[in-house]
This record gives C-alpha cells, structure tokens and sequence, in this order.
C-alpha cells in the first residue's frame, strides 16, 4: 500500500511546473484571451519535447508509454497555470484510445505525430455538444452511436461558440462519415467511448484540483497583504473560515482523485464510480474555492484587471465539462444503489 | 392582513402594465458599455417623457407622488415585461432619497429633476484603494477654499460603477483631517466634468467596462455642491448605504421576474427533451429559488407595511442584503446547471440559451455579496445591532 | 394591502403569551416529559377559557368563530414555549375540518365541546404513520381512503411509539369502521383531507417560527455571557455569523408562513403552494436554528440538564411531520413546474 | 501508487474478519449507561483475550504490534461487521498514544496492559466550567506535596465522557499558579477512587449518563502519576489532543460502515415499496453520504503512507476532525431523511426502524464538531496554521 507518487513521477512534475512558471504566467494566459488563435504552437512543441505530450503514446509509436498516474501531476500543473491548450483531449483521451481500440493502420498513422507534437487531436463523445481546440486540431476522434470515427480536420466544418473562459476554444462541428475512418464499432466502441469519457474526466478533475490549489495560494496571499480597519483581512475569523472551508474541499477532492487515475491505469472493476467521484468531488470544490477566492477578494477580483478571473472562469467551465458534478453524482447513485 | 390592492392601486398597474408592454424596449445590450448605456439613457428618458422614471418622488420633481405600495406595483410591471435595470440606479435610488432627506432646496430643484431625466447621470464615489469593506478608511480630501468660496479636492475613487459614462459623482471626502475616524468627512457632489478630474474604465468580470477609477487633481466644487452639513458625512452616507442594502435597490419585483423566467427555462429545458435525467434532478432547486424570490416578495410587503408606519428597517436592512444577494447567486447558479454544458456559452456565441443572459446574470450576482458592504460585514451588523452581540 | 396583525391580534397574543410563560415554564416541559401522561388538563381547561381552544370553532358552538389568521400568533407562543399539547390537532385541524365537512349531527355532537374544552381531538390523514396524544383524545377524526370519519376515543385501539422529543405522544391505532361514523366521503372528503393536511401544516409551521425564535434567543444570551479567551464568546466572528445565519433563516421563513394563514383564511386558489413553501421554509429553518443554537452552546447543551434540547428536539420533530421540507418543496415544483 | 495489500496483509485481514465474524456481539446497548458499559467491558475483555484490543500495540503490552495499515484493516473489520463503539476507546487510541511518547518504562508497564485487558477504564479531564474551547483557561489545581512525595489537587472537570463508569481519569492541571496561561500545567493521572474526588453522572443529550462531573476535593496523588515533565503538561497535552482530532480515534472503518448501512438502508426502503417519491429523491444524498466515507478512506491511505515515512499530519488534521465530524452529522442526516415522519422514533419505540440507531448516530454525531476543539477552533488552525494567515 502505497498512496503517493514516486520520486520520479513528482520530479518529472517539477521539471514540468517549472516549465510552466516560466512558459505560462498568467501574461500568457491572457494572451490567449486576446490572441485570435490564443494557442502557443511553441510550447506545445516544447512539451512534447520534454515527453508530456507523448506520455500516453506507447513507446513503440515514440511515445513515453505511461499510464494516468504518470498524467496525474502533469495535469494539476496544467491546471495550476491555467495552461490553455488541449492536453486533456489528446493526451488523456485520444491517445489511449487509439492505443487500445484502432486498427494498426489508423493508430501507425497517428500515434507517431501526437507524441512528437505535431499532430493534436481533440475529440467529442455523445452528449457533448461542443468540441474543443478544433481550430489548431489536426485529428478528430467522434462518436456516433454505437461507432467510433477518426476525421483529419480538415474534413470537420466547425462554428465557433464563445465561453465565459475567453482562453477557451470551443465549436459545434458538422462531418460527413465519407470522409472519416471507421476506428472501432459496436459493443467494444461503447466501451471505448465510456473509458474516452472516463479518462477526460478524470483528467478534467486533474485540472481542477490544480485550478483551486491557486486560486487559494492567489487569495492566501491577498488576505495577509489587504489591510482594512488597520489590520490584514486575513486575520479576521470570517475570511479565515471561507479559507479553511476551501482548503477543506480540495484536500478531500484530491485523494478522489488520484484514486480514479490508480483505477483508470490498474483497470479498476469500479473505474466508473472512481471516476464520477473524482469529478463529483473536484468540480464542486473548484465551485466553492472560486466562490471563496472571488468574495476574498472583493471587488479587485471582480476586474479583468487582475488575473484571478482567469481562473474563475476556467474552474466554471471545466466544472460542467465532461460531465458535472450533479451528472456524476448521479452515475454513482445508480451504480451504488441499482447493482 | 390585507393582501389586496385597492382599486386605485389595481388601476396604477393597468396604466404602468399597459404603457410599458407598448414600450420597453426589448434585447437592449448591456447597459456597462458606451455604446449600451447611450441606448438606456435613450430608454429612460423615455421612461421619464412618460412619467415613469422615479413614481415614488412628488411630481414637482418629475414623479407621481406614488406611494410605496404603488412603488412596488410599478417594479414588479416593470420587471414582468422584461425592463432592463436602470443605468439611473445610483442616482435615483441611492442619491435621491438622501437628497430629499438632507437637501437644500435649491439642490432639490437643481438636481432632482434633471436626474429624473436622464440628463443628469450620477455614479457613487465611496470606496478608494485603501478603503473599501472599511469605509471610514478613506483618504481622499478636501481642503476648504474660502477664497473662491468652496473646496479643492484631491485623491482618488475607485470601483466607480458606470462612472466611465456619468457626469456627476457623489461621495464622501475627508474635510477635516485631525478628525477622529468616522468624524470629519463631507457629503460631496462632483460634476465629473470639472477641470483636474479624470475618470479611466475598468473592465469588470463579465467584459463590461461597468467600473471606473475617478483621480481628482486640484478639483475645486463650490460651497452648493455640500450634502448635509460639513464633516457631517458620514451620517449623510449611512442614509445613502441604508437604501443601498434596503428595498429600494432591490425590489423584489426584478427577483421575481428572474425566478418566473427560471421556471420558464425549465419548461422549455424539459419540453426540448434533452437530458431528461438532469432536467428532472433540478425540480426541487427551481422550486427552491422560486421560493426564495416569493419570499423575498412576502418580506418585502412586511416591511413596506412597517414602513408605511413609519416603522424603518434599521440594521435589519442587512439581513434584507445579504438574503437579495444570496438569492441572485443562487437563482443564476441553478438557471446554469440546467444549461449544463451549455452554461459556458456567452452573449456572443451562436448557441448559447436566452443570449448568454444566464452566465451574464451570474457574473452580475457574484458582485451582490461583495458591493454596499460585504455579505461579512453585514452579518457582523445583524449579529451586533439586530441581536445585540458584543462588538468586540 | 397590509401585511402585519391587528391590534386585537397581538393584545391576544400578548396574552396568551404571558399565559405560557407563567403556566408553560421549561419545568413544566420537563414534567412532560417525566409524567406519565404529560399533559396538564387545567391549562388546557384554562386555554379554553381564555377562548383559544375554540378559536376556530363557530361562535353557534359556543367557540370565537376566528381563522388561521387570528390563530397564527397563538401557534407560534405555543411553539416558543413548546407547550406540549394538541393545539394542531384539535384546534387548527379538526375543529375547522368538522365546521366545513361534517353533517350537523356530528357537528352538534363534538364542536360545542372542543370549544369549551372537554373534548381533545387528534387526526391521521393518509401516509401519516402516527397519531397525536391519543392517550388524551376524545374524538379522534381519521382518513381512509375517500373517506373521512369521527371515532370515539373508546374505540381506538392504540400501541404507544417513542419520539426523541419526550414531551410528545405519538400512537399507532387501529379502528374499525363499525365503531366509526361517516364525516364526509368522496371528492369532498379528498378535498377536505387535502385541506386538513394544510392546515395541520401551516399550524405546525407557525410553531416552528416560535421555536427557532426561542433557540436564537437562548443562544443570543447564552453567548453574549459565556467567557472563553477573556471574552464573551458572542463576540468572535464565527459565532456572530452563526448567529446572523440563524436569524436571516427565520426572518424570510416568517413571512412565508403568514401568507400561508392568510391564503387559508381567504380561499386562496394558490394555498396548497402557499403552505408547502411555508413549511418547507420553516423546517428548514428551524433545523438550521437548531444546529447553530447546539454548536453555539457547545457542550453544555449536549446535556439534558440544560433546557435547549427540549426546543432542539420539538424542532426535529416537528420539522418532520406534516411533510418535511423535501416533501413541500417536490408540492411547490409539482405545482409550478407540471402546471 | 500502489492500492493492494500484502500477502500478508490479507492473511491478517482474514484472521481478523474470521474472529470478529464469529464473536462480534449482536444488540449490545449502549455503552454509556451504568449497565450497557458493563456488557462492553465484557466484550472489550473478550477482545483483550484474543489480542484484538490493541493489535498496533507492542506484543509485550497486550497488542501484536500490528502495522498502521493492518491497524487499518483491523478497523474495517470490526465496523463492518458491527462491532460497537470501544468503550475504552479515550485509554487506547488518546492517552496510550501519549504514555508511548512521555511515559516512563514503569508507567507504560503499569498501565498499557491493565488499560488493553479493560482493566484499568480511563476518561479524559480536560474541560473545565470555565475553560472548554479555550483549554488553556483551566483552574484546577494541583499544589506540591513534598512531605508525601506527590500533589493534591483542588478542582473540578466537566463534560468527561463515561467518567461515571470509569476508574481512572487524566488530564491537565495547574501546577505552577503564577505561569503563563500555557505554562505552569502537569498532565495527571489521577485514580477516581482516590479519597476526595466525586464523580457525578451528567446525561446527555440522547438520554445517556454519558458525561460526568469530576469534583477534587484535597485529591492526594503520588508523583509516579505525572506524565511527562511537571509543568510541561500543554505539550503533552497537545499530543493526545492531535490523537484525538486525527485519524486514530476516527478510522474510516467505522464511517465505510456506516455509509454502507445507509445504501442498505435506502435499497430496504427503496424494496418496502412505500413513499417512492421521498425514497428516489434521496439518491443523490446517499450518494454523496457513501462518496464523502470514501473519501475520508482514500484521504487516510494518504495520510498512513506519509506517516509510515515519518511525515506527520501536523495542523492538516483539524482539517480531518472537521471533515469526519461533519460527515457523521450528514451520514445520519441522510438516513432521517429516508425515514421521514419515522425519524423522531428512538431504542425504545416498537415502529422504530433499525432500533432508532440512526436518531441515536445523529445525536451523537452532534457531538463531534463541538468535543475535541470546536470546528470553529479547527478552522482558525487550518487557517493560521496550514495556510498561514496572521492570528491577529
């Protein structure tokens, strides 16, 4: 029994928290905002460079051939910096499917590019009404029923839809399956679109516990430096229980967590449950902690001014992706109370 | 207990029902950008052409004379046919009532009715960088010129709203700086067109520039432009902040609306036939918040009763805030789980529901438990002036 | 439009208040709790002097032939004080259930003596599992189906059941219908069933209001006196917003149960939404009262030495009889959203 | 990242679950009156004898110097089977923890076997009339005795849980009167039956005599019963206070077990039939209810990790006291919930579901966020200490 990252794995996050800090401020993410494209075609290269993006990617197609608990950390990093980019898509969801469910031909002609970054892939499940990233994606996975597609992008005729979270990119996309492959039918491409939906959840949840980790490292430090009635706010008792509280969701969240990607990389029995858990809990508390990050903070957080925004909308928007958490605590209900 | 209107009051709401289904302008952008806010003003001094801009106040100043309840009927009309929130706000409501209150009436004739006209637009100057939740902190000041027969005014406001487009502030300036905290600050009315004021927009959560820093540099009002007696501020503002947390701000009227309109989403949510399961696992929330707006309504008319009376509210205003607050969060939150992955979806994408009004009603809420006194500051005054807890 | 109590009203109320704090002291609570029995018939015998036993009933039949209105106030001193006897029951529900629904006969049999006081009247309605001071009652009325019926007492057969509040007296009964007379069946009986159960709830609202307003009182000056750190503990933040929480609870639950009385009063087309939203409100509140007045007193309200945990478990209670808050909030969406 | 157990592990697991399956009492009441606590030491004796009363406990002292993570499984166990609450649960998991760490080897001898074999029945001496939340205000006293070699202690403890049925009791008196307020206090282990105390029964809040006050009335006792270094009580003291918020008076066992009784509870309901409206609206409660358990499992297998490296939870577990305690109150909640107008019955009620068990947990459960340090103290810890915000 063993319930921590090894050594490795927490410093290949290090490396890769790094990296962020440096590569990501918050001027970047605002950049993204504001940029037409808003995405960083240099840093994506940089961390395929570093092995992230190729993480999933088994070694054989010139990936790093890790599994989810591998992701885990990386993810809460990416999360962390608000990093905007598709790397729940295609690292945490579209390579490993292709892995276990394509043919040879499709997963040789793909695998290869996703771990060398060159080629980004984003995907849509049904019941996801919209897809992230098309605009820099090269590769769609999709789902129609009971079959699973893969389209080359340029295939995909898409419309933009505009989030709350400006960093984000998402589209309601048309295609025709004369321009896509058949990747995997049936009974086994419902069970790939369930472990897809698992993995980008999880993933999601991932983000999450990393997005409310700073939104309460941003508000700890405005509270011990915001003085009002001539004293830190931060030493009143109100402004330290909305912290505590907040503290209280993440650090129950994150175990959750982590035990969806060990179910997720161990092909838990539960794996279904792990994850709605894992999302239930890191989405309701990325709820909680911006709303306790924005009161915090008070009207300087209520500007696009400061960068706390960035992290309010981005914890909104990936808290009802992928599933919220009352869609998730559903799913565990059924599974606990209807076996 | 009485809960009818008389035939006078039931003859009101026909005329204000009929005349504002004719003409309250429907899809008017928001009114935080320039471009909005011109078109709301258009609005209102519609709004005022007909009478309707400021029921309440006697008709010398433009109004009806109406009475609270009367208030209270044009609200809920206003907001039934989808009115948009009143860019005038601040002014009508907030600076108004402390007007009639503490005026001269040369002031009260100067400004009331070029306020009931929209030609006069006033915005709030209370919080500055150093003081917000802690007002008595502020430091801007006013140095007395009895040359020139006036005060010369430097420092800085800031969170403005709307300052960006006003023409007038009013705010509270330290006028005697040896005074003790809550002592020595003035009640001021600043044309923001007077020379050394400069007034920068600052872009709010939802993308409106709706804030505004005001930097005064040397600015210099006249004696005339003094609310209430001199270093006597601080009463004159605690009026103000009393109407800001009371009912006059936020009549239920505009709560009720929304929660008719959440209950409107729900059956077209559940008619659409999409998500069936999530459609259905949130009765009991948009029942929940329906309620809470119809309570919201029902406290209301015991209050109006009492004021009526003469009985005010006192520090039970605070409760009133902290629940209209609360309140606006949650009735957004719950429109938004309804959307689910929809929820993201602003005004300017092409599928988002209701125009994006939902995540924009949500952004707008989140500032509820945050302005005209933290929802923390106002359980402080509930527990020690409501409950009588010990201060310290 | 006015939405305050008569003068009258409160004069009464002011009375019957003083009533209860001179014969329904928290001792009176305990012996209720101790006796076997539990009720004191001389303050009832003296209630009904006073006119509140027969507020509802005709003044034809000797009572004062008041509504829910003028009998609002009474219910919520009743609840201050937790005076432990049917006043629900007899005067908020049958009394007004026999004046509209039975034949005369009936009427001229049992209404003369509820308003003077020699007959205790309790009901079950369907899906209420527990009958109210059946030990006392003379007349018990009781649903069966489309049918409403008046049962002596003699003919009941009751098995006493054991509530966490022990001033009250719950039974399971058995009757059979030789031994019962025929109220009112049919559509009117549904109706007049339906109308009972919102008057039993309203009622029972009305006291919730009073209880939660006798915690936050206990509460408010046990904190203001309790020292701990060299101060009262009322005036930490934590215990202030408590506090503030409790109050705020109570204020907008207030309103909601006397538009309740007054649709009951008045025909209201809306009264089934009318009262569910009352209770529900009321429930709710009251079991956030009694949380915040528990945790406030600490451990000294953990004992049955100190009197909070009689209004404590009057408020479980009560919270949960007559449906719960769940219950009237599924009323009010059924109501708003299947319309 | 590894979520399997040994080998060996699992062999103890299913010795464990064997013996427990086959001798875990069925129905014993509550072991906070006179004579339910006689049946529990009855069993907790049984226990010793099969050495499962402190199986993380060295093999010398009555344990098997089990692992914390067999210590874990050991737990599971017990509550999945229904295995009651340890009625000497304030010896083994608080003041054991405590003799390890400041004990002289003759205290450790003297006491940790009498205490595993429920010999020796130990209640904690903390609170104080006047000093409950704030520890540090204790007035008792305990004045140096050199001619008999020991102290005689003056004063008087509350709220001390099973302290009617006990024979020892320890706790935190004054010893150096002129100290600061964290100074100048020895941790005592004082012997009830020793002339001049007086225990008197306290009942609690669901009926039971499960608290007590302890009266010192010129209590003589000798300095072998000082725990760790006179006047240096507060950081001992401290020690069995972290034991008490933490994991290891609240394993997860026990709240697994209880949230399984819950799904249990609803799929019976669910199965009778009745209510299904109130029964279909409590899934997602119960859902949450199981879901918050297991998160407290999956947060104790992070904590047991580090601590089996040496890391200790520090501050970090007043974050676990409030979430456990929580938990329970909602866990219960939930249930009541499910019964509806059933909830008020208790033990004693014939139509009482499942015994009244889930109105006596709720009740219980109640406890939990004031006993230990109020949650309210716990939060301004996780504030001030795990994120470090200023105390002043």
């Amino acid at each position: 029994m063993q319930f921590a990252f090894t050594e490795d794995q927490l410093l290949f996050r290090d490396t890769v928290a790094e990296f962020f800090a440096n590569e990501c401020p918050p001027e970047k993410v605002r950049w993204s905002w504001d940029d037409a494209v808003g995405r960083d075609a240099s840093t994506w290269a940089a961390l395929a460079e570093m092995g992230v993006i190729g993480l999933t990617v088994p070694e054989a197609f010139g990936g790093m051939g890790m599994n989810e608990i591998d992701l885990l950390p990386i993810l809460t990093e990416a999360g962390r910096y608000a990093y905007p980019a598709p790397l729940v898509e295609t690292v945490a969801v579209v390579a490993p499917l292709l892995t276990e469910s394509a043919p040879a031909a499709i997963a040789e002609k793909w695998l290869p590019g996703i771990a060398d970054g060159s080629v980004i892939a984003t995907v849509q499940l049904d019941d996801q009404p919209f897809v992230n990233d098309m605009h820099i994606a090269n590769l769609l996975i999709a789902q129609r029923g009971d079959q699973l597609f893969a389209i080359p992008a340029e295939h995909v005729r898409s419309t933009p839809q505009v989030s709350v979270d400006g960093a984000r990119r998402l589209f309601s996309i048309e295609w025709d399956e004369a321009d896509a492959e058949l990747v995997v039918s049936g009974e086994a491409a419902l069970q790939a679109a369930n472990r897809a939906f698992d993995r980008g959840a999880a993933a999601t949840a991932a983000q999450l516990i990393g997005l409310s980790e700073q939104m309460i490292a941003m508000t700890v430090a405005y509270v011990v430096d915001r003085k009002q009635f001539g004293v830190p706010i931060g030493s009143f008792q109100a402004v330290k229980h909305h912290l505590a509280d907040a503290e209280l969701k993440v650090s129950f969240a994150r175990p959750a967590v982590w035990a969806a990607a060990y179910g997720l990389a161990n092909g838990s029995a539960d794996v279904d449950r792990e994850v709605s858990m894992a999302k239930c809990f890191a989405s309701d508390a990325a709820e909680v902690v911006a709303r306790k990050a924005l009161q915090n903070h008070g009207a300087i957080g209520y500007t696009t001014e400061h960068d706390l925004h960035f992290w309010l909308k981005r914890s909104w928007a990936l808290a009802s992706s992928w599933g919220d958490a009352a869609w998730h605590r559903r799913r565990v209900a059924h599974l606990l109370l209807d076996a | 207990m009485d809960l009818t209107f008389t035939p006078a009051e039931e003859a009101f709401r026909a005329e204000a029902r009929e005349w504002l289904e004719a003409n309250v302008p429907v899809g008017l952008p928001s009114g935080d950008t320039a471009e909005g806010f011109a078109l709301h003003v258009e609005w209102e001094k519609k709004l005022f052409e007909a009478r309707w801009s400021v029921v309440s106040w006697p008709e010398e100043f433009g109004g009806r004379g109406a009475s609270l309840w009367e208030w209270l009927i044009f609200e809920e009309e206003y907001y039934r046919v989808g009115g948009p929130q009143r860019v005038t706000q601040n002014g009508i409501f907030l600076l108004a009532p402390t007007i009639f209150e503490f005026g001269t009436d040369e002031q009260k004739e100067r400004f009331l009715p070029r306020m009931a006209a929209a030609d006069d637009l006033w915005c709030q100057g209370w919080s500055e960088p150093d003081a917000g939740s802690d007002l008595a902190g502020i430091k801007s000041r006013a140095a007395r010129d009895d040359e020139r027969g006036g005060w010369v005014i430097n420092g800085q406001k800031t969170w403005t709203t709307r300052g960006a487009f006003c023409n007038w502030v009013f705010g509270l300036f330290r006028t005697d700086p040896e005074a003790a905290r809550h002592s020595g600050m003035t009640y001021l009315l600043v044309p923001l067109d007077a020379p050394g004021v400069t007034v920068r927009g600052v872009e709010r959560l939802d993308g409106d520039e709706g804030f505004a820093e005001v930097f005064f540099d040397d600015v210099f009002v006249s004696d005339d432009l003094v609310l209430g007696g001199v270093n006597e501020g601080w009463g004159v503002a605690m009026a103000t902040a009393s109407s800001e947390r009371g009912l006059t701000l936020r009549s239920p009227g505009r709560f009720c609306a929304a929660a008719d309109r959440l209950v409107d989403l729900w059956k077209r949510q559940a008619a659409a036939g999409e998500y069936p399961e999530r459609i259905d696992s949130l009765r009991s929330d948009v029942a929940q918040s329906w309620m809470e707006a119809e309570a919201y309504r029902l406290a209301t008319l015991v209050d109006v009763t009492g004021l009526v009376k003469g009985v005010s509210q006192g520090a039970r205003s605070s409760l009133t805030k902290i629940y209209w607050s609360e309140l606006d969060v949650k009735l957004n939150e719950t429109a938004l789980r309804l959307l689910g992955p929809a929820a993201e979806l602003i005004e300017t994408s092409p599928d988002a529901v209701d125009g994006g009004a939902w995540m924009k009603g949500f952004e707008f809420a989140l500032s509820g438990p945050i302005y005209a006194g933290t929802n923390e500051i106002q359980r402080n005054v509930v527990a020690e002036r409501v409950l009588g807890l010990p201060r310290k």
